[in-house]
């Protein structure tokens, strides 16, 4: 019975998710869409996290599925969404699975900043291969096509809204299944204690590496929406701060659940867009203050106060 | 032959300020085992103090050699004043915590030192170059050299010396070594234990603002200058090994070359010398070339 | 009885420490060994060389005749060794039953990245496992929050859940007060007795040493200098004197 | 709300239209609404912004405060929403949209990047916003693609390498070797490319011994410098612009590189004081370095006053074309508002006033702008061009050796791509 009601509260809210492009404001809608792809890259960074791997390199992935579709619009002359996105996880995918090999043995600074100076060799990168990538110029991405689904220009962002909810949310499902699974637990067990995890038979890198992947694709995916949902990328998808916001909104949210980088995207997205215009001088002092607050007195980020109302509410 | 020459002197210019630039950090890690982020933020501080005193000296126009005097009284000041600052203030309260939690929070006090910078000095390039300019310049190779990198050369030996000198035949390096040791057997001996934390924190800020002071004379400051720095100055030291003074130096020397003949001989290639150097040395050894490798007691 | 583990000439230092120096020794199957010595006389460092932990300057390891002295860890635990440590290596920020059933999915090979880690018979398992081991009554909390004995206890069982041939326990009842330590003693050894599972364990208790083991080792300073019948190898005087530091 | 303004303006306008018809300046025309909302975007932080963001920011400030005191744009009031363009393309975006949507401003002027134009003007179209670029550079916006909603009212930066090209072969016609330094950036490589395809062009022949790209903001450019010193090049160009341009020419001076090589700065945007004597230096479109046409427009004149009395400043104190482009795309959107309104006898459409715009011709503090060629959505302007002198009667760096290639001369013909008509060699240039 207790059972069975407890997925209405999620059934109103997937209703209320799925017919929002009808209810909201153009623009509250693209920060929707924007903020839900940004949640998977941030996704990324929780799973890796879990393993109390922090990466300061992240967009790295997010920037290689954003310009593997972008040149895929380019070269391949790709107009169609779903070969797009899948372009991009592969992307996200193949080359995490390439650099993994050299970042998984390493823990700790090594780690964060191996990541960051990877990232920062593929912003490089972009930004030299002028005639391809179109340097700090960037590329276009033309309106794309979904297969049979003819897509008119009026309806878009509504089209785009809905794709990044049903593949957010089906991406967000496959990762909490990974998380309670016993590879995902892996990642947690690493975290307390790697001697104890290679002395069950367990290999240590190869969970790093898997749960490394997952991350990279996961980034691989968020870029290309977030490509298309702005219509340009550039080579700042890949930059540092990138990364640091992806970490940010990571602590922000908190790394208890799989729901919590979402809840920390939405409300990072909102709050950049007007703190940003009341003042541009004192926003990363904003940023670093509130991630002061959280490690002292916040460490399980926004997602813990939930958590905190319904042990005080429930029975 | 003389293009080598020229090749060589650029490339031993460039590592001396490498050096200078990656000491503080790799420094204050071999202490503490903190990786402080803010280390950039640092460097920007001294750099645009030091071109503010320079500015306000050049006006009252005395003594060119004493210009020197001045970036060292930068340098110290913003030491003084951020080390004890972030490291009793923040630092001191995650020691305990994990290590990401300490790299989440030298993080956030440099996105906060940053806006810092800005609100002070504003966005307008910050330019006091008399030192480079006024120590005159000397003909290498053919070409012509101003003197003022080839102090920075002199400076970066006489550091390296003298943190060699420190941390091998002084008091105060045996406590370091003792503190790096153990921290629980080191305060059973008698070491103020917090004390050499925060002592050996603001060293580190001094020398990461130091670099920074010397280094603003060449440069015209722009915001942004510090989050360069640290990844540089991160891969500078991971080539080396983290925490070793001699790994750095060697570091710096490795990367300065490489980059200087990329410059002459694959121009292109300019921005990846010091990534590539990177990814080959902790390739094939990944504590770096002067690192070493810890073994967890089971 | 065949030989299960066997090394020669293990040789090992640290600095200028010899910490193991050429030891050839033979375990036999299904036997219970147990290794006294005093501290630094080379008993953890036995342990750790034999499960890869560290490598030895000299000499070779052998599993049933298997050459095991290069592989890791992880590659000798798949190979049926598995230990428990002197400090308990615990995930702190699991459940015991969830760190319970990461060694069951260990064991059965199944690190799947679907099926959760919480499947019925893994469960059901794992309470016995727990129940052997009394445990029990801890399953659902946070190792973080398990008294010290428990966790000592909880770190063998997950060693004993792996199913391994050869267990190797680092000072099972270090840590563990003198009236507990023959009854932890009691429960590991009722449950071990029913398994075909081979024992070493290393311990610097005489009693529980002569009590539990078939065969004693003595080590000190790197060397092994007495083996037998624990009743008769404990009595000897320089063993006494090499393992309490007076006769 | 807005709408019961209307109705009662419309009301008031109706009742007392005989009343206050002798006095009232100008009417506003039907169905105008209270005021003109104009979003003006620039970056107020980040290394652009001191160059180029905040004077643009402060030059749009004086600009609609002199159309007000006016009497506004076709009798209505504008209002101003300023806000930053810095931050990654997804943020810029973001903001154009909020702009659109939810300020549901009537226009937006602005972007200094490159990037950030090219990715705003889709938006623009698909929101129908009338947007104005008010000074990034690159030719691909309107060559690449056509925009209903987007205009330019100052040159893009074909100007700034060709018109440096022409510069040099006019101080020194016998050329034998060029090296170039340009960051690398997409800007930098455009630039290194329209200058050397052009000096292909004009004088075939001419030896590229050496191209240098250190990464933008490096810095340090000694080991590039002492390069350049070891190849001795005629000329070195470049396309660095703020800290940039200042670093390097210190270096350069002190290491004696300004006297063995010209060098030539296509698109200066640093104070000239920090800028060595006997370098060649250029801007985007007559502002700072005013041929004397434009040096006795009025508006030129009015433009240098309003700015420094607000702002204690002379506008071109960074040799930046930002403040000047920015009021270009001010009173084009004037112009073209007001003769849409004359066109149509009541306040016009968006698309009422892009067609006024298209194509328009308009006085502006640079001088006179041609909407000329992109379907008319794409200004040309002169590209001038001076040589830097200390002064010793005053202290300073001045200007000397102006001169201004006219608009025809160095800007493409309206249809043809930029390096095209380079590469078959100008065909319909007058200079």
């Amino acid at each position: 019975m207790g059972g069975s009601l407890r997925f209405i509260p999620f059934l109103l809210l997937g209703l209320a998710l799925i017919t929002a492009p009808f209810v909201l404001s153009g623009w509250v809608l693209f920060l929707l869409t924007v903020a839900g792809a940004k949640a998977l890259a941030v996704l990324g960074v929780v799973l890796l996290l879990r393993a109390k791997l922090l990466t300061f390199g992240h967009a790295l992935y997010y920037a290689a599925g954003a310009y593997a579709a972008g040149l895929g619009v380019k070269y391949l002359g790709l107009h169609n969404g779903f070969a797009l996105i899948g372009l991009a996880f592969v992307a996200g995918l193949g080359v995490s699975a390439l650099l993994g090999l050299l970042v998984i043995r390493y823990r700790g600074v090594y780690f964060a900043l191996l990541n960051l100076a990877f990232s920062m060799v593929l912003y490089g990168i972009l930004l030299k291969f002028y005639s391809v990538t179109g340097g700090t110029d960037g590329l276009a991405f033309p309106a794309p096509t979904f297969g049979l689904i003819g897509l008119s220009e009026a309806s878009l962002r509504a089209q785009l809204y809905e794709l990044t909810l049903f593949l957010g949310s089906l991406l967000f499902y496959l990762t909490y299944r990974f998380f309670a699974s016993p590879a995902g637990y892996v990642l947690f067990a690493i975290r307390d204690n790697e001697v104890r995890v290679a002395y069950m038979g367990i290999s240590v890198n190869a969970a790093v590496y898997l749960g490394y992947i997952i991350a990279g694709g996961l980034a691989g995916v968020a870029g290309v929406l977030v490509g298309l949902s702005v219509g340009h990328i550039t080579p700042d998808l890949a930059f540092w701060s990138q990364s640091g916001e992806f970490v940010f909104v990571a602590i922000l949210g908190g790394v208890g659940s799989v729901f919590a980088p979402v809840v920390g995207s939405i409300l990072f997205e909102f709050v950049r867009n007007y703190a940003f215009e009341l003042s541009p001088y004192t926003w990363q002092m904003t940023l670093g203050a509130a991630l002061l607050l959280i490690i002292f007195f916040l460490p399980g980020g926004v997602w813990s106060l939930v958590g905190l109302a319904r042990t005080r509410s429930g029975p | 032959m003389r293009l080598l020459l020229v090749v060589l002197l650029d490339g031993l210019a460039y590592a001396a300020w490498l050096f200078l630039v990656s000491a503080g950090l790799t420094f204050t890690y071999g202490v503490l085992r903190v990786l402080n982020l803010a280390h950039g933020n640092l460097y920007a501080l001294g750099a645009y103090l030091g071109a503010t005193l320079l500015l306000h000296y050049a006006a009252s126009g005395s003594e060119v050699a004493a210009t020197l005097g001045l970036l060292l009284l930068a340098a110290v000041i913003i030491g003084i004043l951020a080390g004890p600052l972030i490291e009793r203030v923040f630092l001191r309260r995650v020691y305990s915590r994990d290590e990401e939690v300490q790299l989440l929070l030298t993080f956030a006090i440099s996105l906060i030192l940053e806006d810092v910078t800005k609100l002070i000095w504003g966005v307008t390039p910050v330019v006091a170059d008399m030192p480079y300019t006024s120590f005159g310049s000397v003909r290498l190779g053919g070409i012509s050299y101003p003197w003022y990198p080839f102090l920075l050369v002199g400076v970066a030996l006489g550091l390296a010396g003298f943190l060699w000198f420190v941390v091998t035949h002084t008091r105060l390096g045996k406590v370091l070594a003792a503190v790096i040791a153990d921290r629980e057997v080191s305060a059973t001996l008698g070491i103020h234990v917090p004390r050499v934390y925060t002592f050996a924190f603001t060293a580190g800020a001094i020398l990461a603002a130091l670099g920074g002071a010397l280094t603003a004379p060449m440069f015209s400051l722009v915001p942004g200058i510090g989050a360069d720095v640290l990844v540089i100055s991160f891969a500078v030291i991971a080539i080396g090994g983290l925490g070793s003074i001699g790994g750095a130096a060697v570091g710096s020397v490795v990367v300065g070359l490489a980059r200087s003949a990329a410059v002459y001989f694959f121009p292109e290639l300019d921005l990846f010398t010091i990534y590539l150097i990177m990814t080959l040395v902790l390739l094939f050894r990944p504590q770096g070339l002067f690192g070493e490798i810890e073994i967890r007691r089971i | 009885m065949s030989v299960l583990l066997e090394t020669v000439g293990l040789t090992r230092f640290f600095g200028a420490v010899c910490a193991l120096e050429e030891l050839n020794l033979c375990i036999h199957e299904g036997d219970m060994v147990g290794i006294i010595g005093s501290n630094g006389s080379g008993k953890t460092t036995f342990l750790n060389l034999v499960t890869g932990y560290l490598k030895p300057a000299r000499g070779c390891i052998l599993l049933a005749g298997r050459d095991i002295t290069l592989l890791s860890p992880r590659q000798i635990t798949r190979l049926g060794v598995a230990r428990s440590f002197q400090i308990p290596q615990l995930y702190l920020n699991l459940t015991v039953m969830e760190n319970l059933l990461l060694a069951l999915a260990a064991r059965s090979g199944r690190v799947g990245l679907w099926a959760r880690l919480h499947r019925q018979n893994w469960m059901r398992e794992g309470q016995e496992i727990l129940k052997q081991f009394n445990l029990d009554r801890y399953g659902e909390q946070r190792v973080a929050e398990l008294p010290e004995g428990a966790r000592k206890l909880l770190d063998i069982a997950l060693a004993v859940a792996l199913q391994p041939r050869l267990l190797l326990m680092d000072e099972p009842t270090a840590g563990v007060s003198t009236q507990d330590k023959f009854a932890v003693m009691d429960t590991l050894v009722s449950t071990l007795r029913g398994s075909s599972i081979t024992t070493v364990f290393v311990e610097h208790d005489m009693d529980v040493v002569r009590r539990y083991s078939r065969r004693a080792l003595v080590f000190d300073q790197g060397r092994v200098i007495a083996d037998g019948e624990p009743s008769a190898v404990l009595t000897d005087a320089g063993v006494k004197r090499a393992v309490l530091g007076h006769a | 709300m807005n709408r019961y303004r209307k109705v009662l303006a419309g009301l008031l306008a109706a009742a007392g239209l005989s009343l206050f018809v002798a006095t009232a300046k100008a009417d506003p025309p039907a169905g105008a609404p209270a005021s003109l909302k104009i979003a003006v975007v620039a970056f107020l932080s980040g290394p652009a912004s001191g160059p180029f963001g905040i004077p643009a920011r402060n030059a749009a400030d004086v600009w609609i405060e002199k159309i007000n005191r006016e009497g506004g744009i076709g009798g209505i009031k504008v209002i101003p929403v300023f806000t930053d363009e810095a931050g990654p393309a997804d943020k810029v975006v973001t903001e154009f949209r909020r702009l659109a949507l939810e300020e549901k401003v009537a226009a937006v002027v602005g972007y200094i990047s490159s990037a950030n134009c090219l990715a705003v003007a889709p938006v623009a179209d698909e929101l129908k916003e009338l947007t104005v670029f008010g000074d990034c550079g690159t030719a691909r916006v309107f060559e690449e693609g056509k925009h209903a909603y987007v205009f330019r009212t100052n040159a893009h930066t074909v100007i700034d390498s060709l018109g440096a090209a022409r510069y040099l072969l006019a101080m020194k016609p016998d050329v034998k070797t060029i090296a170039g330094i340009n960051q690398d950036y997409a800007w930098g490589r455009d630039s290194w490319e329209i200058f050397q395809r052009s000096m292909r062009q004009l004088k075939p022949g001419v030896q590229v011994v050496d191209v240098l790209w250190p990464k933008i903001f490096a810095g340090d450019y000694s080991t590039e410098i002492s390069k350049l010193l070891v190849e001795k090049p005629d000329v070195v160009f470049t396309s660095f612009w703020g800290s940039d341009l200042v670093t390097f020419s210190r270096q350069a001076k002190a290491r004696g590189l300004v006297e063995q090589s010209i060098v030539l700065v296509n698109n200066t945007g640093s104070d000239i004081k920090d800028i060595p004597a006997t370098v060649l230096i250029g801007s985007r479109g007559p502002g700072p370095i005013a041929p004397p046409d434009v040096e006795k427009d009025p508006l030129h004149q009015e433009f240098i006053q309003l700015y420094k009395a607000k702002y204690g400043l002379a506008p071109n104190n960074y040799i930046a074309h930002g403040a000047y482009h920015f009021t270009q795309a001010l009173q084009g959107l004037k112009v073209a508002y007001e003769s849409a309104i004359k066109k149509a006898g009541r306040w016009p459409t968006t698309e009422e006033v892009a067609a006024a715009l298209a194509y328009s011709t308009f006085d502006s503090p640079a001088g006179i702008i041609q909407m000329a060629i992109g379907n008319g959505h794409q200004a040309i302007e002169p590209a001038p061009f001076a040589v830097i002198k200390q002064d010793p009667a005053i202290g300073a760096h001045v200007f000397t050796e102006i001169r201004s290639f006219p608009a025809a001369c160095v800007n493409p013909p309206d249809g043809m791509k930029s390096l095209d008509w380079i590469d078959r060699g100008f065909p319909g240039a007058k200079c």
